[in-house]
């Protein structure tokens, strides 16, 4: 019979190019087939990890590269390790997502970065010049204050519900002001470029969408995209859903905050993680790699939509690039991005970012007791 | 409108709007949420999120109750599935129930009122807590990814509360009747086969029922950690089919969970008078 | 006496299906949790003995809260649940046309799967496009949208409002059936001694619904303490942590965290509670009913 | 004041009419007592009168003033069910105290009606315990009870006595007579049982299939019923029937033949009679052993001994019915041995083809003066 | 056969011993009646015989079989329940074959068993009828059809008639009586009611607390009760009971002083019984207008008046209790207004002071044979 990988995938149904790369990998490989299933995001991860705890591992699941080093130090992972040239491929800094332990554990499939959308009409309507963006944090707040006190309508969109994105939008900002959370096996979060991250939050909170705990992102973005707030941060997919609209936009790198070296925006990628206790973990690796070399993947990324941005230059992004131009900002933040702080228990340290963050925009706590209190927490979550 | 004859049941004209006023309270706020969804199964995806709101929708239409089967297209097998689950469940916890309750509502033993509390004590466990210890059992019985991988912790969380619902039915059934057939030799079983089962119909009706809907609404957290497999999704598994990746198709999974409801909901209407006399009656009407 | 004895082997006999299903479906299951929570079981393939650290571990200020924030979120819950189950009860209670087809309209929150009818409150809830804050805004109440979810305050009062939506349905047909079986002759004898509507209501009603409302209470209470779906999905159980509960606590901690063993003591604690309420259940059911047969 | 007049009450279920135009007075004072088998419509009248059913047709009058849409309470009346109706989660303190309460009366003044119509009642002692823990006796009572306190012109009652066991039910009978003489109120009782009924009523109202098919006092109803109906209903055992014809009329009434044997009932004819089909009743009690005005011999193939009296029942030829008659208690009969019985005229009820009575030649009065009075009882 | 003995049987609940060695001897053919007052253990009793309670100690022996340990089918017995218990879902014809069934009987024999018993009880139009759709009597029917068809050695009723209204009851107790010389099994009948006891019985078994008080013909609990508890439970209104001295004794009987009123009372004297105070017993029918051997005046309060029977009822002096007489239809008697009445001491019953009864002069077979013979009835 067929040697067989199963592969937990997150979404409602196979892409049909993925599905096309794995006939083509099984008429390659005789005698092995690949067996998706399809799982809903919300549930997706929970799924692979659980049937990992339970001792029946699948032999590949689509994970969030930030559990990568949770799976690693359990030893429910085997390392993928990237040849030089493999590394090389990629966009600088990705590789780092899913490396640990001078290791690599994951074959990036999917990645995702953020920039600033602004209402033209609104920056119009507010007396701002609707073709200049802000360019740095005070810029930025200042717009928004400018545009709530103008036009009644809210400046900015801060999402601040309790959810995962919580922690990446806050994770942008740290990352436009040279911030880190992690450094090694340190704890470096209580830093005044993080505090200034925090500040930057308090203050422009009273000019963004009211209740900023309600939402998170894709509910702002369903603000932005009904024209009722000035600016977001938010995906290349944004950008799709916005051509649908009459609105006026524009998109720009992420504003800067003032200890900032470059452009710069959290990295986020998704992962193939490979199981290990399955027997078939070598076959997997080689599809893995297979999957996400730059043929399939370059087809899969550029569909445009899903919200991705490429991992890898090639001509063919250059090209991209150039016929749409807002890609530009999406992929020059890559630079000085930086990725999602790894941790032991990553939800525990989550949680604690986001109590964080929603203190602050709460106004329940200062920025800097509530950043104090949140790296003492986290130290336990490494 | 026909004056009823009991003269206690001849309202005011204040009184009637006083309860038709109670009653619109009422259902408004259990049917509120449903309108909101009904409007939204109505509204375009666009225009979902467009503000201010609009409470009636701009060039609504049902168009999302056709795309749903295109966008889904296994939504009938999810629903074939619950209807096919919630039965076996149903018919499994009917069968199990039934002599148990008859065991607590007629015999006296040792250790009864510890076993009932037992049952009891089954509810307060959350099937999400014990999730990973049934994973491995379910593993080791072999049941996951298929049909059974969701019935069977179904059933056993189902169990506890239809027994204290018969239990209760049946102690209402004179115990003379079982005297009477035991006086005629019949033996117990007998007796619980002839007697006791046709007369407790109307109480085996109401459990039925309420595990039924029970099993409907529970399916989900088990259909996804046991199973794997689409063929045996159940309705509301299938429903989370209409998340994509980065938007949810918010009117299709509203007009689909109505269209997913709509069998249970028909089920209801023609059961409801059983539900409430069930519950009440018991005693056996000579 | 062998009558008697061949009576209570029959009663086993009868039982021995359900218990043993239950015992090998839950109970097992449930030993091993009770186990596990004195383990630091993990997502490692390793588990130690840890005998009480989980559980002192759990004990701290913010766990405090959780329990505080827990009985509060619960007894909220299920008393509007009854005060809204007794009321509309009442209402299809009345002999008025049409009551057969309102009774049919309470059920849907009750048949709807659950995460179909929390979505729908999370509309409702929605600031920018849902109804309450839409209509509110209409007839001029508040003049910017309210996020309902967005405040600690409103949005433990936004879950309680849903969790009661869900089990409201079935605390009503409860509350029916207990009315229904008051005996009409109790009415008519107050009515003759010109008791009103609403005295009736107070002094007969009332009082005789009772046992009722008290095993509905309960059977609700330990259904609310665990309700899990409601918080996770319009919350997960923020904002800065102020609707999460014990259940949602033990989730996070046990499948967010992968920290099964804390997460398996946290069950434990709450079975132990619950366990503790229906003692004292059961204890103040027999006085209460006790002499009161007709 | 209570008195109570309806006028061609009429009550319809649907199209099924279960009062056929109830026509009666009830002065002050009396204890009317409606009798009939079941299903006759007692109950429905009674709930009429109280205000808990709807009247389809004709008038309630109490005092002069039509009630048919006051509620109950506005009527002056009260009522005690036959499953007495108890709340079963007040003390009997507070249940006959429920009246009052309504009123919003005074505590102190509360207290003292409660109380007093506990010793009445002879429930002094039971105050604070709940209906659960009383016989069934006591339960009735406080039924009465909460009746009493409300101080009603008219007491209805739904067969109070039916749930009681036979010992139980004589004494309440008493206590209820008692109480009527010493409260003077109007008292209006349902019952099925002719012997509550005739030991309580200063009139008895005869209801079949939902009219009335005599109304007297119970010695009247007695001793010359109207028709067949109530021959057959008061009386137990039940009035013995016998085909006759009649074979001539006179002054001194008319002339039977019953099986070659010829007497003259006492009674009063009316044109037409000769000839035709009549049936001859007579009671149990007045069958004696030996000979009489008329004879005939009977086989009883059951005997009844009561101690006091001894029952016989019996077979005629031709007929279907038992032939019973009541003896003495030390009476020489044994089953299955033939008897010589006879009856005299005097005893002896006549009715016509339809049913309906000869008037009997019977002096009322010289048997209970109160029928010469009925209200002064 | 259906022979049964109860030796010492005993039943606990608890520490409550509701029957206290009860001592029984049931011949075959007879019909026994248990009485006594609510709560006394006749229902526990039948049950412990039919083999649905457990007995606590003591052997129940049906036929020389020591039955303690067999289930209800292998005694023999058949039991029918004062609720009836009919299978509501069942049609009368299904009710009556339910034991055929049980035992499996091929459908051809057990029709014809069904259907002949359905003819002995009247049932044969009701087959397919429901139980919910008869009426009281006929179900009562259908639960006797459902205890004959299985030919028991021994029929147990408990209390089948109480659900029924009088007439009916009346009608049930002949057809009964005549069931049970038609099938000449041995019945077993608990009743609290006196008269069906007395009506149908071959011996009464009276019980008092758990204990028999008497056992015996009704008759002869009637003319001879054993004790005063007897006394008053037979007999319907019950024996008025009256203080006396024992003034002295000889061979005629006991002298007794009634306030001042001196008597002998024909009964067979117990040592020591002179200067004791007594209880003298009568019956209210006993009682006559005018003179006795011991006379009195009485003041009525109630008068009932039943047509054929009069039933007075006053208080004495000192007395709490009501003194009752029954007197004939027509007797002149009225409320309030004194009464001279008497009582002949042969129709006297003597209790000493602990409430034993001293033997009457009383020749029981005068009154009827069947006391010589009582299974011959
Ligand atoms: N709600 C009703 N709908 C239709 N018919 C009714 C209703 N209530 C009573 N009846 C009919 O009216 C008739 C009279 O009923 P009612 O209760 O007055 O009888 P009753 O004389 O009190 O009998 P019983 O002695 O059995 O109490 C019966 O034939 C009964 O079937
Ligand atoms: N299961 C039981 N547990 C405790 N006591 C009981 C039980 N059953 C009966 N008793 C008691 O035993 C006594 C006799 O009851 P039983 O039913 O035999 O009386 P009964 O003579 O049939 O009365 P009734 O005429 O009211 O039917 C009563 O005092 C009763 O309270
Ligand atoms: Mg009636
Ligand atoms: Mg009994």
């Amino acid at each position: 019979a067929d040697k067989e990988i199963s592969w937990i995938y997150c979404g409602d149904k196979i892409d049909p190019i993925h599905e096309k790369y794995i006939k083509e990998w099984e008429g390659k490989n005789p005698g092995w087939k690949v067996t998706p299933e399809v799982v809903g995001w919300e549930q997706c991860q929970d799924k692979a990890t659980t049937l990992a705890a339970a001792g029946t591992p699948v032999g590949m699941a689509y994970v969030g590269s930030r559990t990568l080093k949770e799976f690693a130090q359990n030893d429910l992972i085997v390392p993928v390790p990237m040849t030089d040239d493999e590394k090389k491929s990629y966009y600088p800094n990705i590789v780092d997502t899913v490396t640990f332990d001078n290791n690599q554990w994951g074959v990036p499939v999917a990645f995702s970065t953020k920039a600033l959308y602004w209402n033209k009409d609104i920056f119009k309507q507010a007396g701002l010049d609707p073709e200049n963006p802000p360019k740095t944090w005070a810029e930025e707040i200042a717009a928004a204050k400018q545009i709530k006190e103008k036009t009644g309508i809210a400046g900015y969109g801060l999402p601040a519900k309790t959810f995962d994105n919580t922690m990446h939008q806050f994770m942008h900002w740290v990352y436009t002001n040279n911030g880190k959370v992690i450094d090694g096996d340190k704890i470096v979060m209580d830093s005044p470029e993080v505090l200034a991250a925090l500040q930057a939050y308090k203050d422009i909170t009273p000019y963004s969408v009211e209740g900023a705990t309600a939402y998170e992102q894709n509910e702002i973005r369903a603000i932005f995209l009904d024209g009722k707030v000035g600016m977001i941060q938010a995906g290349s997919g944004a950008a799709a859903r916005l051509k649908d609209t009459k609105i006026n936009w524009g998109v720009a790198p992420l504003p800067l905050g003032p200890s900032a070296k470059g452009e710069g925006t959290l990295l986020i990628t998704d992962s193939l993680a490979v199981f290990k206790g399955t027997g078939v973990e070598d076959k997997a690796i080689e599809f893995a790699k297979f999957i996400t070399s730059p043929g399939p993947q370059g087809e899969y990324e550029l569909q445009g939509g899903a919200g991705l941005t490429p991992l890898r230059p090639s001509p063919k992004v250059d090209e991209f690039v150039k016929a749409d131009p807002s890609w530009k900002p999406f992929i020059d933040g890559i630079t000085f991005g930086g990725p999602e702080p790894l941790f032991t228990d990553y939800k525990g340290f989550q949680n604690s970012m986001i109590e964080m963050v929603q203190s602050v925009v709460t106004g329940k706590a200062e920025p800097a007791d509530a950043l104090k209190k949140a790296a003492g927490e986290i130290e336990a979550f490494k | 409108m026909k004056q009823p004859h009991l003269l206690i049941h001849r309202y005011k004209w204040y009184e009637i709007i006083g309860i038709y006023a109670g009653i619109l309270v009422f259902l408004t706020f259990v049917l509120a949420p449903f309108v909101e969804g009904f409007l939204v199964s109505l509204k375009p995806l666009s225009q979902l999120f467009s503000s201010p709101y609009r409470f009636i929708p701009e060039n609504g239409s049902f168009e999302a109750y056709r795309t749903m089967w295109v966008s889904v297209p296994g939504f009938a097998r999810y629903i074939f599935n619950s209807f096919f689950i919630s039965t076996i469940v149903t018919a499994v916890v009917l069968v199990l129930v039934i002599p148990a309750s008859y065991a607590f509502a007629r015999f006296e033993f040792k250790g009864a009122g510890l076993l009932l509390g037992a049952f009891l004590a089954v509810n307060m466990f959350s099937g999400a807590v014990l999730l990973i210890p049934l994973f491995r059992l379910m593993r080791t019985l072999g049941l996951l990814n298929t049909y059974f991988a969701i019935m069977v912790p179904g059933v056993a969380f189902l169990i506890p509360s239809a027994i204290w619902l018969l239990r209760t039915y049946m102690m209402r059934i004179p115990r003379e009747l079982d005297e009477a057939a035991f006086v005629d030799g019949a033996s117990h079983f007998y007796t619980l086969r002839r007697v006791i089962l046709p007369i407790a119909m109307p109480g085996i009706m109401v459990v039925a029922i309420t595990t039924f809907i029970g099993s409907y609404a529970q399916q989900f957290i088990f259909a996804l950690t046991f199973n794997s497999k689409t063929e045996f999704a159940p309705l509301p598994v299938g429903l989370f089919a209409y998340f994509g990746r980065q938007e949810v198709v918010w009117n299709e999974l509203m007009a689909a969970s109505f269209v997913g409801i709509a069998p249970a909901m028909i089920v209801i209407f023609f059961l409801q008078r059983y539900l409430v006399s069930g519950l009440t009656a018991g005693a056996v009407k000579q | 006496m062998s009558v008697q004895r061949n009576a209570v082997i029959f009663a086993w006999i009868l039982l021995l299906p359900a218990v043993l299903y239950v015992a090998v479906i839950v109970a097992y299951p449930l030993v091993d949790t009770f186990i596990l929570s004195f383990t630091d079981a993990s997502l490692k393939k390793t588990t130690n003995w840890v005998g009480w650290v989980n559980y002192s571990k759990i004990f701290n200020a913010t766990f405090a809260e959780v329990i505080i924030r827990t009985f509060i979120w619960t007894f909220f819950s299920v008393s509007i649940k009854m005060i809204i189950g007794v009321f509309g009860a009442t209402m299809l209670n009345s002999a008025v046309p049409g009551r057969a087809l309102f009774r049919v309209l309470t059920m849907p929150p009750w048949i709807v799967p659950m995460a179909i009818g929390i979505f729908m409150w999370g509309w409702m809830y929605n600031g920018q496009f849902g109804m309450i804050s839409g209509m509110l805004q209409r007839f001029g109440l508040v003049d910017a949208p309210v996020a309902f979810l967005a405040q600690g305050s409103t949005a433990f009062w936004a879950t309680i409002i849903t969790d009661v939506w869900i089990g409201v349905p079935l605390v009503t047909l409860y509350m029916l059936a207990a009315m229904q079986a008051i005996p009409q002759d109790l009415y008519e004898a107050a009515w003759t001694d010109g008791a009103g509507r609403f005295y009736r209501f107070r002094r007969i009603t009332l009082p005789l619904i009772v046992p009722s409302m008290i095993t509905m209470s309960m059977l609700s209470l330990i259904a609310t303490f665990n309700s899990f779906d409601i918080i996770w999905i319009l919350t997960r159980g923020g904002p800065s942590g102020e609707t999460t509960t014990m259940i949602i606590d033990t989730y996070k901690t046990a499948i967010g965290s992968n920290k099964y063993g804390e997460g398996a003591a946290r069950a434990v604690l709450i079975c132990i509670f619950l366990s503790i309420f229906c003692v004292c259940y059961f204890r103040v059911t027999s006085r209460l009913t006790s002499g009161d047969k007709r | 004041m209570g008195q109570l007049l309806l006028n061609k009450v009429q009550k319809f279920y649907g199209d099924f009419e279960v009062l056929k135009g109830v026509q009666l007075e009830v002065r002050n004072g009396e204890f009317v007592v409606f009798v009939g088998p079941s299903g006759c419509g007692k109950s429905t009248l009674l709930r009429m009168i109280a205000g808990l059913d709807a009247t389809s047709g004709g008038d309630i009058v109490i005092d002069g003033l039509r009630v048919n849409d006051l509620p109950p309470v506005k009527r002056g009346i009260a009522m005690v069910f036959q499953s007495y109706a108890l709340y079963p989660h007040m003390s009997v303190f507070e249940n006959i105290a429920f009246p009052l309460r309504v009123e919003k009366m005074e505590e102190q003044k509360l207290k003292a009606k409660v109380e007093h119509a506990a010793r009445i009642l002879h429930l002094d002692q039971r105050l604070q315990q709940k209906p659960g823990m009383l016989s069934g006796g006591q339960r009735q009572r406080v039924a009465i009870g909460r009746a009493i306190v409300r101080e009603p012109k008219i007491f209805l009652f739904d067969e109070p006595l039916s749930n009681l066991d036979a010992a139980l039910r004589a004494d309440m009978r008493i206590e209820l007579a008692k109480l009527h003489r010493q409260l003077k109120a109007t008292m209006i009782y349902v019952t099925h049982d002719q012997i509550e009924a005739m030991t309580m009523a200063d009139r008895i109202v005869v209801l079949n299939a939902g009219e009335i098919a005599q109304t007297g006092a119970p010695l009247e109803l007695y001793h010359k019923p109207a028709n067949i109906f109530v021959a057959a209903f008061i009386g137990n055992p039940k009035m013995n029937f016998l085909p006759v014809t009649c074979t001539g009329v006179s002054d001194a009434g008319i002339e039977i033949d019953y099986k070659g044997q010829k007497a003259v009932i006492p009674v009063t004819p009316r044109g037409g009679a000769i000839g035709k089909q009549l049936t001859l009743g007579v009671r149990p009690e007045h069958i004696q052993i030996g000979s009489g005005d008329i004879a005939f011999t009977v086989t009883p193939s059951v005997i009844e001994r009561l101690g006091a009296q001894t029952v016989a029942y019996a077979s005629l030829d031709g007929e279907s019915e038992n032939f019973c008659a009541t003896l003495h208690g030390r009476a020489a009969v044994h089953p299955d041995q033939p008897l010589a019985t006879g009856i005299n005229v005097a005893d002896c009820h006549l009715f016509d083809e339809v049913g309906i009575a000869f008037e009997r030649h019977v002096e009322l009065t010289s048997i209970d003066m109160n029928l010469l009075n009925p209200t002064a009882a």
